[in-house]
């Protein structure tokens, strides 16, 4: 039983520190951004067999990964927004791996 | 009405009482300051009115609809003027009625004063998403006045984007819109549940309701999109043509199926979840017992919603979803029927050694129970793989959702707009009267929809115009149920209407429950409490309300 | 209370009329009504055990009788029977259930084929023996029936009650369902998913017969072609002969037996040759390529309707030799009889 | 009115090391509860957009793998230079948002202001490439639809260098899939560039009022959580781009 106000749950889980994020991590996450679209571009034109989608979406995710922790401050941010976007993705996964279970398992199609 | 030996009602001396001079009602004048209001309580009596004025259109459709069905023969309306009836009965319905009914009223009333908040978090968000309401429900009554839709509320592809020439792209428009309106509902409310509670009001001291609330909102927070941009797909596909479903383009019609389905299933838990988290309430106060199994109830809200994300192919089993899938589908909606099946134990074990008296609510929450254990039942037929193939798309399945969404939500909904009628307007509603209706209505429903269980297994199908004269006899009862329905349902409009000048001043706790919201005045301040509140008590402690109420006597007398 | 007897007479009749239990006439409807009964029994005594508890706690701790509410935290051992017990009986149902739909769906291999075509709004049935019906079906009891079914436009259902079988009608591909019918008599036919305006009025009558009744009506109302001498017709001026003729230099797949075979693709996967692959294969040919032939078979998207391509899948499933697709090239080049598909590749 | 529950307690957050703000909310305890409220808000619309872009991806997914040949060729319709100038764009713009961020948080008005007008500035160049790959489309029919023209598919223009087909010719019945290629193309392409076109009428409703001086003074919230939503649909574009410009660029296979 907590009798002390905590009004803006500063002791709790989900508060995080504010956090202020400095241009040079930005031009940081600038230029491995450009790079990383360099080595898509490049990488889509050698063959990898069935690697290629796998290298793209593997640089595509990096990226993703990178603007959300720190262009969007995730990094900085508390568990429950950790939490939050987790959670964002895991319903994605749960749309298309539920979905693609029926796919995957038909007898019909070109599958 | 003054406290006897049967009731807990406990209504101030009605010569001397009054209303309270400041409250959020008359805190404002004026049409404006309601329609440009950011008190959740206003933006709650807003919904009340929209969705009770949507839910009487949809009632009309629904009498239409059975009148039809009295004889076999297609003789009152013509076939097409059926299709649009339902269509519009089962889009006003679910879209306008049912998935706003108890969140965006009730809710948005009760979760802010509920967790001891001043204010939902965003409540020019909350304003914005009434306005979206009825942006879409405009569009949707455009799409009927105009001639209405006849695609039913599932929007079926291909039928509804190459085979039909009503308004789908009005209709469905209306429907993406209105998805808006619950997604900014849910956000609001996870982010108030999260954000806003009162010092000492931790997780597991918030009242039931306001858990069920939490599971419906990131239900709706998911669910929805996925809902609008198959819409967005399907007016793209009947304006220009792109071929994402369409089989003749090398689409997958069933790939529709899988999306809105992926929505549409969650979206019956969004429906029924806030309605289970009244009950939890109503029960306990008048019982005067905590829930039973606190946590297992809490839980299984949250259960229900996550499992509720991995089972909605068991709508296409017979639609050619492949064999293993179906299998596994049918699994989990076993596994998700679990937690609905403790729920209702731990409701019925709430009574034990309660102390027990039956004020309106809790009829209504009586009712719920015998109604909901036969559609979750029934949902376990359908389940059921093989026999899944008989009941599937015949009135069975319509009678089993009739009696989860209305004999479930519905009777919840009257359960607490009963139940908080008097903090809503600090008014009573007659007592009588009201038990009369909540009789009325319970038999009603059964009389409409248990004849419909028999008619599915005998192969009636859904959405039939005519039918062969052998299944006249049930289909006559059912319509003499739905008479009987109506006036169940009429009845709490006309008495509800009437007790907000006329009924009896209730007070701060006429239910003496324990609720944050019960502590307050009634109608609640348009800042819900003079101080921030501090929660130093379980949830439904009724040892805490009676050593306060004893305490309060001491100092005032 | 008196009641005329004209209005007496009417009731009884009205009354008896009526039905409230589905006729069992297929051999799957007894085993579709025990589970129905298991449900509806575990239905029935959850609703009682429910209600026991409500209205026994009801009364006996009403406010009268038990004025003061005794505080109960829960129960650990009570919620985990409540919880072990339903999820018992929930996945006993699942299994039963998940054994029924397998016997439903899967169709015995010596089962007679009759296929389905739905339309807005209508049924179409075509017999092997060239038999056509429109809304009705006719089927001999003591022999399991396959029905392929294809929807030429939106999504329909075939359900029959009394057989308790129903599945889905879908277009741009072969569902299937079975059956056999045990009593002789007849029986509705409805589209139960929803298909536009006149949804209701798409029924239709199946009429089983004994199996010497099916005899007499097939001799009686046949068209002279059965699906599969249609299919030959096809086949012929369509112009597929010229390519799949069964020559060792032929620029397409030999035909004769392919049905039922694996077929090795150039696309390095192997293929079970049923009748959706071969609706598949000649709607979108270059997708089916048989390893070591070249793609040069055009589509016929567009150009044949589901009732030509059922003759022709009817067609290649029976062929057993190339004896007569040779002929009928010799015969159509003779006569000069051009094929007139664009596209198609002549000799 | 019964106050037992609501006892009095003591209000620390004026003591707080942010001074009262003008735009403080009286239903919030304190400045720093709004800012996260309104910060986890945003987070839970992007989720609902990462499910609405999530059905689109899935049907990406599931055509690419049904129509693969189709889906590469048509995809090689697409201009990579177009495609990767607009990504670089598209991260310069993300890039000059986040340092607007930053400079709303140190107060810095001049700086904000000109960052979000470059922030405008590369969200419309997006934009305008975007108009020219679209009109490109249109004129050669590759909007799906009535006029969808699949000729270029099965009978591929000749390159006037080698003399041979600039694209393996495809066979009918394959070319025709060419049109979900496409329509998955202009749904998920118009979806983000819609949301880019809603994304830069806020901005200049932003840019109005951080001239007013409005998030110069410690008050940053809406510059913050706009920034996530412009970052969103950057992380949007940065799957779209290889997902759709990217399947198979590699001659001979």
């Amino acid at each position: 039983m907590s009798e002390y106000h905590d009004p803006a749950n500063i002791t709790n889980p989900e508060h995080g520190e504010h956090h202020i994020v400095t241009p040079k991590t930005y031009s940081l996450v600038f230029v491995s951004l450009l790079i990383g679209t360099a080595i898509t571009v490049g990488a889509a034109y050698i063959d990898l067999g069935i690697f290629n989608p796998v290298v793209a979406l593997a640089i595509a995710c990096t990226k993703a990964v990178i603007v959300i922790l720190f262009f969007m401050h995730v990094f900085f941010q508390s568990k429950l927004i950790k939490m939050t976007v987790a959670a964002g993705f895991f319903t994605f996964l749960v749309l298309i791996i539920m979905t693609l279970s029926d796919y995957m398992s038909r007898a019909w199609g070109l599958w | 009405m003054s406290a006897t030996n049967s009731t807990i009602l406990n209504l101030p001396d009605q010569k001397t009482a009054t209303l309270p001079k400041r409250n959020y009602i008359n805190a404002e004048d004026g049409l404006l300051s309601w329609l440009f209001t950011g008190d959740h309580k206003r933006i709650g009596m807003l919904y009340l009115i929209s969705i009770t004025f949507f839910f009487f259109i949809g009632g009309a459709f629904a009498g239409l609809i059975r009148l039809e069905l009295l004889t076999p023969q297609p003789d009152l309306v013509a076939s097409d003027t059926y299709n649009k009836l339902f269509s519009m009965h089962g889009i006003i319905m679910v879209f306008l009625f049912l998935v706003p009914s108890v969140p965006a009223t009730i809710g948005n009333f009760l979760i802010p004063i509920m967790i001891g908040a001043k204010d939902l978090a965003f409540p020019k968000i909350n304003l914005l998403s009434w306005y979206l309401y009825w942006i879409g429900g405009l569009f949707t009554l455009t799409a009927m006045v105009l001639g209405g839709v006849d695609t039913g509320w599932t929007f079926t592809t291909p039928l509804s984007t190459h085979y039909l020439n009503t308004h789908v792209v009005t209709a469905g428009l209306g429907v993406f819109i209105i998805g808006f309106s619950s997604i900014f509902t849910g956000l609001n409310f996870i982010v108030t549940i999260h954000r806003m509670r009162a010092p000492g009001m931790t997780w597991f001291r918030m009242p039931l309701f306001v858990w069920s609330n939490y599971a419906a909102s990131i239900l709706m927070v998911l669910g929805t999109p996925v809902l609008a941009i198959t819409l967005v797909l399907v007016v793209l596909e009947r304006t220009i043509g792109i071929g994402v479903f369409d089989p003749t383009k090398g689409g997958d019609p069933l790939l529709f199926q899988h999306l809105f389905w992926f929505y549409s299933h969650p979206a019956v838990y969004i429906m029924i979840l806030p309605g289970m988290g009244v009950i939890s309430e109503v029960i306990s106060t008048f019982s005067r017992k905590r829930v039973f199994g606190y946590t297992a109830v809490a839980f299984s809200s949250v259960a229900i919603a996550l499992f509720g994300f991995f089972v909605w192919a068991h709508h296409m089993f017979i639609m050619g979803v492949s064999n293993y899938s179906a299998l596994v589908f049918s699994l989990l909606t076993m596994l998700v029927a679990v937690p609905s099946a403790i729920k209702t134990f731990n409701w019925a074990f709430t009574l034990q050694k309660g102390s027990i008296t039956f004020e309106t609510p809790m009829l209504y929450a009586f009712g719920f129970l015998g109604l909901f254990t036969i559609g979750g039942m029934t949902g376990v037929f359908l389940g059921a793989l093989g026999m899944d193939i008989h009941l599937t798309e015949t009135y069975f399945i319509v009678a089993h959702f009739h009696f989860v969404m209305v004999g479930g939500m519905l009777m919840a909904f009257l359960a607490g707009v009963h139940f908080w009628w008097p903090k809503m307007t600090g008014r009573m509603y007659p007592e009588s009267l009201s038990k009369l209706a909540a009789v009325t209505t319970f038999i009603g429903f059964n009389l409409t929809f248990l004849p419909q269980f028999i008619l599915g297994y005998l192969g009636m199908p859904r959405r039939y115009h005519s039918y062969p004269p052998e299944f006249q006899v049930l289909n006559v009862l059912s319509t003499a149920g739905a008479t009987v329905l109506g006036v169940g349902y009429m009845l709490p409009l006309l008495y509800l209407a009437w007790s907000l000048k006329y009924g009896e001043i209730a007070g701060n706790n006429p239910w003496q429950a324990t609720g944050l919201e019960w502590q307050i005045q009634s109608p609640p301040l348009t800042e819900n409490f003079i101080e921030v509140p501090i929660m130093d008590h379980e949830a439904y402690d009724y040892e805490w309300l009676a050593h306060k109420t004893e305490q309060e006597v001491t100092t005032v007398g | 209370m008196h009641i005329s007897p004209v209005l007496w007479q009417f009731l009884v009749k009205w009354l008896n009329a009526s039905a409230l239990f589905p006729r069992e006439a297929s051999t799957i409807a007894p085993y579709t009504d025990a589970l129905y009964f298991f449900l509806l029994l575990i239905t029935v005594v959850g609703l009682i055990v429910v209600g026991t508890l409500i209205f026994g706690f009801a009364l006996r701790y009403r406010k009268e009788r038990h004025p003061v509410a005794v505080p109960i935290e829960g129960s650990t051992l009570l919620e985990a029977t409540w919880t072990i017990i339903p999820l018992a009986l929930f996945l006993i149902v699942f299994v039963w259930g998940a054994l029924l739909y397998f016997r439903i769906y899967t169709p015995p291999v010596n089962s007679m084929n009759i296929y389905v075509v739905g339309k807005q709004w209508m049924w179409k049935a075509e017999h092997p023996g060239g038999q056509h019906e429109i809304n009705a079906l006719h089927v001999p009891t003591g022999r399991p029936i396959q029905l392929t079914m294809i929807s030429q436009d939106v999504f329909h259902s075939f359900s029959i009650p009394d057989f308790r079988v129903k599945r889905e009608v879908i277009p741009g591909r072969y569902s299937t369902v079975w059956f056999q019918a045990t009593t002789p008599g007849t029986y509705h036919i409805f589209c139960t998913q929803y298909c536009g305006t006149n949804h209701s009025a798409m029924i239709g009558e199946v009429t089983v017969l004994s199996p010497d009744d099916y005899e007499k009506w097939t001799r009686e109302s046949t068209s002279g072609m059965s699906l599969a001498q249609n299919g030959e017709r096809l086949f012929a001026s369509m112009g597929c002969n010229a390519c799949h003729s069964g020559a060792a230099t032929a620029r397409g797949p030999n035909l004769a037996g392919v049905y039922g075979s694996r077929l090795k693709l150039t696309s390095g996967s192997e293929v079970l040759v049923n009748e959706a692959y071969l609706r598949d294969a000649i709607l979108n040919p270059s997708q089916h390529i048989t390893a070591g032939y070249a793609p040069i078979m055009p589509t016929y998207q567009g150009q044949i309707s589901e009732d030509g391509l059922i003759d022709l899948v009817e067609y290649i499933k029976g062929l057993q030799t190339n004896y007569r697709v040779q002929q009928t090239l010799t015969t159509s080049e003779s006569n000069q009889a051009a094929p007139t598909t664009p596209g198609a590749v002549k000799p | 009115m019964d106050n037992t529950i609501v006892a009095t307690h003591h209000d620390t957050a004026a003591e707080d090391h942010h001074a009262a703000l003008p735009q403080h909310r009286h239903h919030f305890e304190t400045p720093e509860q709004q800012r996260e409220a309104g910060t986890f808000g945003m987070w839970l619309f992007l989720l609902t957009e990462i499910m609405f872009f999530g059905g689109l991806f899935f049907a990406y997914l599931l055509y690419r793998n049904w129509y693969h040949d189709a889906f590469v060729v048509a995809s090689n319709q697409l201009s990579i230079p177009l495609g990767a100038t607009n990504t670089a764009v598209l991260i310069g713009s993300g890039f000059f948002m986040a340092l607007g961020v930053w400079a709303a948080e140190v107060r810095k008005k001049g700086l904000l202001v000109l960052f979000l007008i470059l922030t405008t500035l590369l969200g419309l160049v997006f934009l305008g490439v975007k108009y020219f790959e679209y009109k490109e489309k249109w004129e050669k029919h590759h909007i799906p639809g009535e006029h969808f023209d699949i000729s270029e598919f099965v009978n591929p223009p000749i390159n006037p260098k080698t003399g041979r087909p600039t694209e393996q010719p495809l066979p009918p019945d394959v070319a025709q899939k060419t049109q979900v290629f496409f329509s998955l193309y202009f749904a998920m392409t118009g979806m983000h560039a819609l949301h880019m076109i809603i994304g830069i009428g806020l901005l200049i409703w932003l840019i109005r009022r951080s001239q007013r001086g409005d998030f110069s003074a410690g008050y940053v919230a809406p510059i913050e959580n706009f920034g996530l939503y412009w970052h969103f649909v950057d992380i949007v574009w940065l799957f779209l781009f290889p997902l759709l410009y990217l399947i198979n660029r590699h001659p001979g296979s």
